[in-house]
């Protein structure tokens, strides 16, 4: 029981080191001045509610787009994953290690140096400017994750179900819904997750891509955090995470739900 | 509802020769078993038949047809794994009714069945737990209720009842073979029990190193084994190294008519139920050692220096060290020339 | 060279009446910064409104970096793609003159702008020139930034008015002043600020780009920096990384200067509550340095008659004292006083001036131009090796 | 070299409860049987012996201490499991060395070690071979010689010799047996095979729905079970429902005299051993089925409407539909109230 | 075979968008001139690699101490997160799955939010400018995702075989080092590799805890980048991103031969 008490200790403040500067974050959203020594805010106003709920800078209608554009982000990248991460997870050839490792690439290539040529290119096949073009080039730093992540799951997952899946008689497709995917899932999700935040922290890309015309949230966020406005900044950044969070945990919550059983893995 | 044909099958794993030149012909609608020590290449065999590996040389034939590039989920050959291979992400019910999903049965037909093949693997009960919560001879169960469901073809067995208790193996022994009947199912059956080998099928292959050493029906490997090792696949022997001379066995436990007309250096083949402990036996000896085993009795009797071991039903005792007798009818004896 | 291949001269050519016209029912993209809720708001609400109501156009304000946008505009360059996105873009310095040498911007248009030949002083080097850089009509005068220093009344009885007095007021009050450091653009500003007060200006206005000669000349300037540094916030061990940083600290009482490259910054920061209402603006003696910032057109804009009506707009003495109205942004305005009317006049004296802030005569009369753009990394360069950063 | 004893252990799994009052008590290097139909809770007896389960109720004692809070790598209980848990990413070697290295023994001793008991198990050759490139017996060797590597003082096998054929299971079992007794482990076997449960142990407890009904030698177990629950665990049986009066027992098949001095209605429990087909028997039947398997015959005889289950041994053949006797010597049977 | 086929030419296609884009960067790298629609640049020269090589300005001392920065940083993050993936991995208990997304939020956090006043703090407990204190503030976003990665391979794999090597006889110690750490292997590589990206890309969190006594190789990068100057660019993405690729594969070398066979995991 000792154990317990001790796993239970580390654990709360993990959870508070984790829940901590959301907090803060929380506080400043409100806070006019704050002296420094000062545990508490001196005086709170609404001032960053205000202008985010101002309809006349549309920041809703632009979360309401970044949402919906990293979510269908998330669902291609997903979809391109899959099939490449069982490639790496599951065959063996020569070179696999180097390929594993070079599909992280793009997230290393400095995005900018990789724009120079993407811009170009986006703008000779009209994509530039356009919220398909934003999709696909958020897809290139968010893909490796999901790679990743997913190969590593077929990896330890192997395919064995999957055999068994045929042997019973389901075609190509139906084992790919039937027992790949739920299988996944927890891979999914991590993926997914990741995919989701990189797409909607992207700022530069979309900048880029978008050219103005598509407008993210953390395009409008960015300014306040650099301009050191900590009430704005902090109003964004609290929309930003719990946004985020929400949608992670209803992805948690729909795959979960779906795919019933939790941790149905281990002994 | 398929004859099956294997035809100089090979197969290697890291150059060591797993298979080697298997042939092996079943007949539309028959059970056979295919018996063999641990790590001889049954799984190996199965899984080939299945597609689930490729041979190295040989074909396969179902209905004298090859099969080697029709996909997995068209051979309609259903195996039942070792190690069960359930998927762990659906309930018992689920993964029973896996198959006939995939064949798009109606949900009401599904449903039906599903009820039918847990009332006859006995798992009323377990329908919602997932496999993890269940034990070792449940898993089994449900993996053979899954695999009937489907009403195969070709049925595939890998040891389907090793972790069933006595009682539950017997009615799925039987239930399996009735089913195989009534369908027409051609069905192979990996076991290490005797008894459910000679048993219940129609013809026994016996496997050692990856070759077929003998293929014939019970009474064939029983009574006329081709080589001591096939012989030693069914329980422990006695082996009693003489000479034929005339038709008189010469041994160290003395010398014996049989009904043999060949001259030479023979291994005389004596199974432990084949000895009599009588007082009108024609060999002296001592008890040597003695098992209780219920229904029957395990001895070791020391003949002249040879230890024999002997199988007698429960019904008379004897103790160590009592000096008995024994008969051996050597007319029944199996001879193999050495 | 980019003169020769200014690329729309028709659209001069056009009565601005036909500008008007074309302009009407369109939408103008003005891209630029939007780390500011008040500048954010200003064009959000007023310059928004204004333009549909008197010229039927809407306006959509992207906040966006500058150094995005001549990404942007150059991947479109390479392409030579007719179709940008971008109608009016928010520049100065260097960036403009990156665009320009790139031939990145449309002009020359600034005397197709009626507002510009009637209110703007187009002779004023400040007008001619942004950081040394020949503007030559591809950008149109926005507002005008000034280097300040911010105070705590509550906590200074007597600002500092040159660099001696403030030696003295940080010696006497070790651990209460610092400054961003350079590369910060404020950072930087206040060191040229410092290296004007002690060996002056004019001497830097046509200096070549030599390290040696520069570093030779802001010698006793470094040395003046050296010698505040033990007296500085953490002893000077470390400085703010950026001027937002050090805003916070004085907003949150750790320090009681600090420092802004525009003049109404206090008075917004009071408003927002974050800066004590006890806060005053002031400079040095011999002025600090001012900037020029600007309005142009990309090449490429697709409405650029919108655009040219958008940035005349903002060049009326109507929308540059809302401007200056420290409740709206505060920026000062860049037209011409002597060329107002009596109501136009009374426009600007009629604007409240913020609390704490210097009025706008104070400040022209102690404006100094700012140092050519190529000198300022060299700068920093040298105060990178002087003032070292100490740590592990 | 430990006594193990449970006290009044329950476990429930989501309410269900799976283990119900066990009571246990295994004696210093005594080797018992746990027998049981799948899913009765064996499994998870040991689990809790080894200290992979807590018990909601209940206390485990080694040597009369309680060890409910040890850890588990401190009880030296040592558990091969029914799916073997091989470290996947061990050889075989590696894997059999594992418990030596981890307890610090010397380089050269373990190699010595893991050489014996390869060659205990027959898997020379195997050594450097990852778990997945076993097949199915051979995973359960290398369960088997990781754990006896060790030489714990506590083993608990769980149904050890299910996937080996029987020339090896035998083979192991006596090793195992051997080993035992050298090292005086305290031993605990599940198993689903009735006949190794008789041989080996000194006692066996027969585990039904998380109780255990009976506990043991094997003889008192086979000759006088409390119930045919537990009786039918060794095997098939007949039943006859009748009635006694003053020592005569009534039946379908007709009335019988018997040893008993009780009356009332009892159920007989006819082993299918104890029916000889002799021409002196004192009941009629006809044959009515027949199975062979080797060294016996399974005949179904039809007795006055009743069926019996009866084995004789495989010299003497019957034809179905043919007319036999059969004697029952009503003085050995077992009778249960009813 | 005809499927065979297929595969591999998806493969290669797949292959060459990974490499393609490395490819035109080692060619800017060399180029002084490459005018618009040609394919090949007009004009080489070598001031970007001079410029790099030249002793004076430090850059091969810059990218030693930032791929030992970044190492120190991986290794702890992966320290960290063995045990709170293990437990969040295998324990079930309330508010799991959101704790799981909660985990993610320090990646969400835009990093400058927090830093505020991180900041701070860093430099009340003399962190600040120091080793230490950038790599510490390099935990922040990197702990994320080795913590997820690792949940995720543990959810998989289960407990069986800790407890089986505790039945053994091992301790804790060495079931950790013994079956623990070499199951987690390819989790372990993942979660390293993006470690190392996320660290050796932070840029704006080492400029402000750093304070410029710690320089980093993407510190030093940044600038080329932003100015435009797309041959230096690319001359440091070249060395940034080969870099990053050489660590990455002797990680995965080291870790898979010193856990021998790979992909041991299925049948
Ligand atoms: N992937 C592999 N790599 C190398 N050898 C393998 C591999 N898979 C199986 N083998 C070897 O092939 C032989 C045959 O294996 P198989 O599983 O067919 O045996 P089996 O007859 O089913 O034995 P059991 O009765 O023990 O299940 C074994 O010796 C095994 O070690
Ligand atoms: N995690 C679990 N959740 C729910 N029920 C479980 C769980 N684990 C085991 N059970 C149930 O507990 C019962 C006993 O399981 P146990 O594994 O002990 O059986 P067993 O006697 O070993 O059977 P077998 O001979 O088939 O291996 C079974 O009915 C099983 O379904
Ligand atoms: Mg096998
Ligand atoms: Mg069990």
């Amino acid at each position: 029981m000792g154990k317990n008490m001790v796993f239970k200790i580390i654990f709360n403040i993990f959870l508070l080191l984790l829940i901590f500067p959301l907090f803060i974050i929380l506080l400043w959203s409100f806070t006019k001045i704050w002296p420094w020594p000062d545990l508490f805010p001196k005086a709170f106003g609404l001032r960053g509610f205000q202008y985010l709920l101002n309809p006349s800078n549309n920041s809703l209608r632009i979360l309401g787009l970044s949402i919906w554009l990293s979510t269908v982000v998330m669902f291609i990248a997903i979809l391109i994953s899959i099939p490449a991460a069982k490639a790496l997870g599951l065959y063996h050839f020569k070179g696999k290690g180097f390929i594993k490792t070079l599909i992280l690439a793009p997230i290393v290539v400095p995005t900018v140096a990789v724009t120079m040529g993407i811009h170009v290119s986006f703008i000779s096949v009209g994509l530039a400017n356009t919220f398909w073009g934003v999709v696909i080039v958020h897809l290139i730093p968010c893909i490796p994750y999901s790679v990743r992540i997913l190969t590593d799951v077929f990896e330890i997952m192997g395919n064995s179900m999957e055999l068994q899946a045929r042997i019973l008689g389901a075609n190509k497709m139906q084992t790919f819904f039937y027992v790949t995917l739920p299988m996944l899932a927890p891979g999914l999700i991590t993926a997914g997750s990741m995919v989701f935040i990189v797409s909607f922290s992207q700022y530069f890309l979309t900048f880029l891509i978008g050219g103005g015309k598509i407008v993210t949230f953390s395009m409008v966020m960015f300014p306040f955090i650099q301009s050191g406005d900590r009430m704005m900044a902090s109003v964004y950044s609290m929309v930003f995470i719990w946004t985020t969070l929400l949608i992670l945990i209803s992805v948690e919550r729909i795959v979960k739900s779906y795919y019933k059983g939790e941790n149905y893995f281990y002994l | 509802m398929s004859q099956i044909e294997l035809r100089n099958i090979c197969k290697k794993f890291e150059n060591k020769r797993i298979l080697h030149h298997v042939n092996l012909l079943v007949q539309e609608g028959e059970m056979i078993s295919l018996l063999g020590p641990s790590g001889c290449g049954k799984t190996t065999t199965l899984k080939i038949i299945a597609g689930l590996m490729e041979p190295d040389a040989g074909d396969i034939l179902f209905n004298d047809t090859s099969i080697l590039n029709i996909p997995v989920e068209k051979r309609g050959a259903i195996i039942v794994f070792q190690d069960y291979l359930l998927f762990p992400h659906l309930t018992v019910e689920e993964n029973i009714e896996f198959g006939l999903k995939m064949a798009k049965v109606k949900k009401s037909k599904r449903r039906e069945k599903v009820r039918e093949m847990i009332d006859l693997v006995q798992l009323e009960g377990h329908e919602k737990k997932y496999p993890k919560e269940l034990s070792g001879g449940q898993k089994q169960r449900v993996a053979i209720a899954r695999a009937l469901a489907i009403e195969p073809k070709v049925l595939l067995l890998d040891e389907p009842f090793s972790n069933l208790d006595t009682r539950l193996r017997e009615i799925m022994r039987e239930f399996i073979c009735d089913i195989q009947r009534k369908f027409k199912i051609t069905m192979i059956l990996v076991t290490h029990d005797k008894e459910e080998a000679l048993m219940t099928s129609s013809k026994i292959a016996v496997m050692l190193d990856g070759e077929i050493k003998q293929f014939g029906t019970p009474k064939e490997i029983y009574e006329r084994p081709v080589s001591s090792l096939v012989a030693d696949f069914f329980g422990e022997k006695n082996y009693v190294d003489g000479e034929i001379k005339e038709g008189i066995f010469y041994s160290i436990m003395g010398s014996f008519q049989t009904g043999l007309h060949k001259n030479g250096r023979v291994r005389a083949m004596i199974r432990p139920e084949e000895i009599e402990i009588t007082p009108k036996g024609n060999i002296a000896g001592i008890i040597k050692n003695k098992t209780y085993a219920g229904e029957k009795i395990y001895y070791i009797i020391d003949c002249n220096g040879k230890r024999l071991k002997c199988i007698t039903n429960g019904k008379t005792f004897y103790n160590i060290g009592e000096k008995i007798n024994v008969y051996i009818n050597f007319d029944n004896i199996v001879f193999f020339e050495r | 060279t980019s003169r020769d291949e200014k690329p729309t001269a028709q659209i001069t050519a056009e009565d601005w009446n036909s500008i008007l016209e074309k302009a009407k029912g369109t939408t103008v993209n003005f891209y630029g910064w939007g780390g500011s809720q008040k500048v954010n708001e200003w064009i959000d609400n007023y310059v928004s409104r204004k333009l549909k109501e008197e010229y039927d156009i809407i306006l959509n304000r992207v906040p966006m970096d500058i150094d995005d946008i001549l990404n942007k505009l150059l991947g479109e360059k390479q392409l030579n793609s007719k179709e940008g996105t971008i109608d009016i873009v928010w520049i100065n310095g260097e960036n403009f003159f990156t665009a320009k040498r790139n031939g990145l911007l449309f002009g020359p248009f600034v005397d197709d702008l009626p507002n510009y030949k009637k209110y703007v002083d187009t002779e004023s080097i400040e007008i001619k020139y942004d950081f040394g850089f020949p503007v030559e009509g591809y950008e149109a005068p926005y507002g005008k930034a000034q280097l300040v220093l911010i105070g705590d009344q509550a906590q200074i009885v007597q600002f500092p008015r040159n660099h001696e007095e403030l030696f003295e007021m940080v010696k006497n009050n070790p651990g209460k002043f610092t400054y961003p450091a350079p590369p910060d653009f404020t950072g930087s500003a206040f060191v040229r600020n410092i290296i004007y007060d002690i060996v002056g200006y004019k001497q830097f206005m046509n200096m070549e780009a030599d390290k040696q000669k520069v570093a030779e000349v802001i010698k006793p300037a470094m040395d003046y920096l050296k010698k505040i540094k033990p007296y500085l916030w953490q002893e000077g061990k470390t400085y703010p990384a950026t001027v937002a940083q050090l805003d916070n600290m004085y907003a949150d009482h750790e320090v009681f200067m600090t420092i802004s490259y525009n003049p109404n910054h206090v008075a917004s920061k009071i408003g927002t509550g974050e800066f004590p209402t006890t806060s005053q603006a002031f400079i040095f003696e011999k002025g600090t340095i001012g900037n020029t910032h600007f309005l142009a057109i990309p090449y490429n804009a697709t409405n650029k008659e919108g655009a040219l009506v958008a940035i005349n707009f903002l060049l009326s003495p109507k929308a540059q004292a809302s401007k200056y109205d420290p409740k709206n942004w505060g920026d000062l305005p860049v037209l011409d006083n002597g060329k107002f009317s009596d109501e136009e006049k009374k426009l600007f004296h009629d604007v409240k001036l913020g609390e704490g802030v210097l009025p706008q005569d104070i400040l022209l009369a102690h404006r100094l131009p700012e140092i050519p753009a190529h000198l300022i990394p060299i700068i920093e360069e040298i105060w990178q090796e002087n003032i070292p950063v100490e740590g592990e």
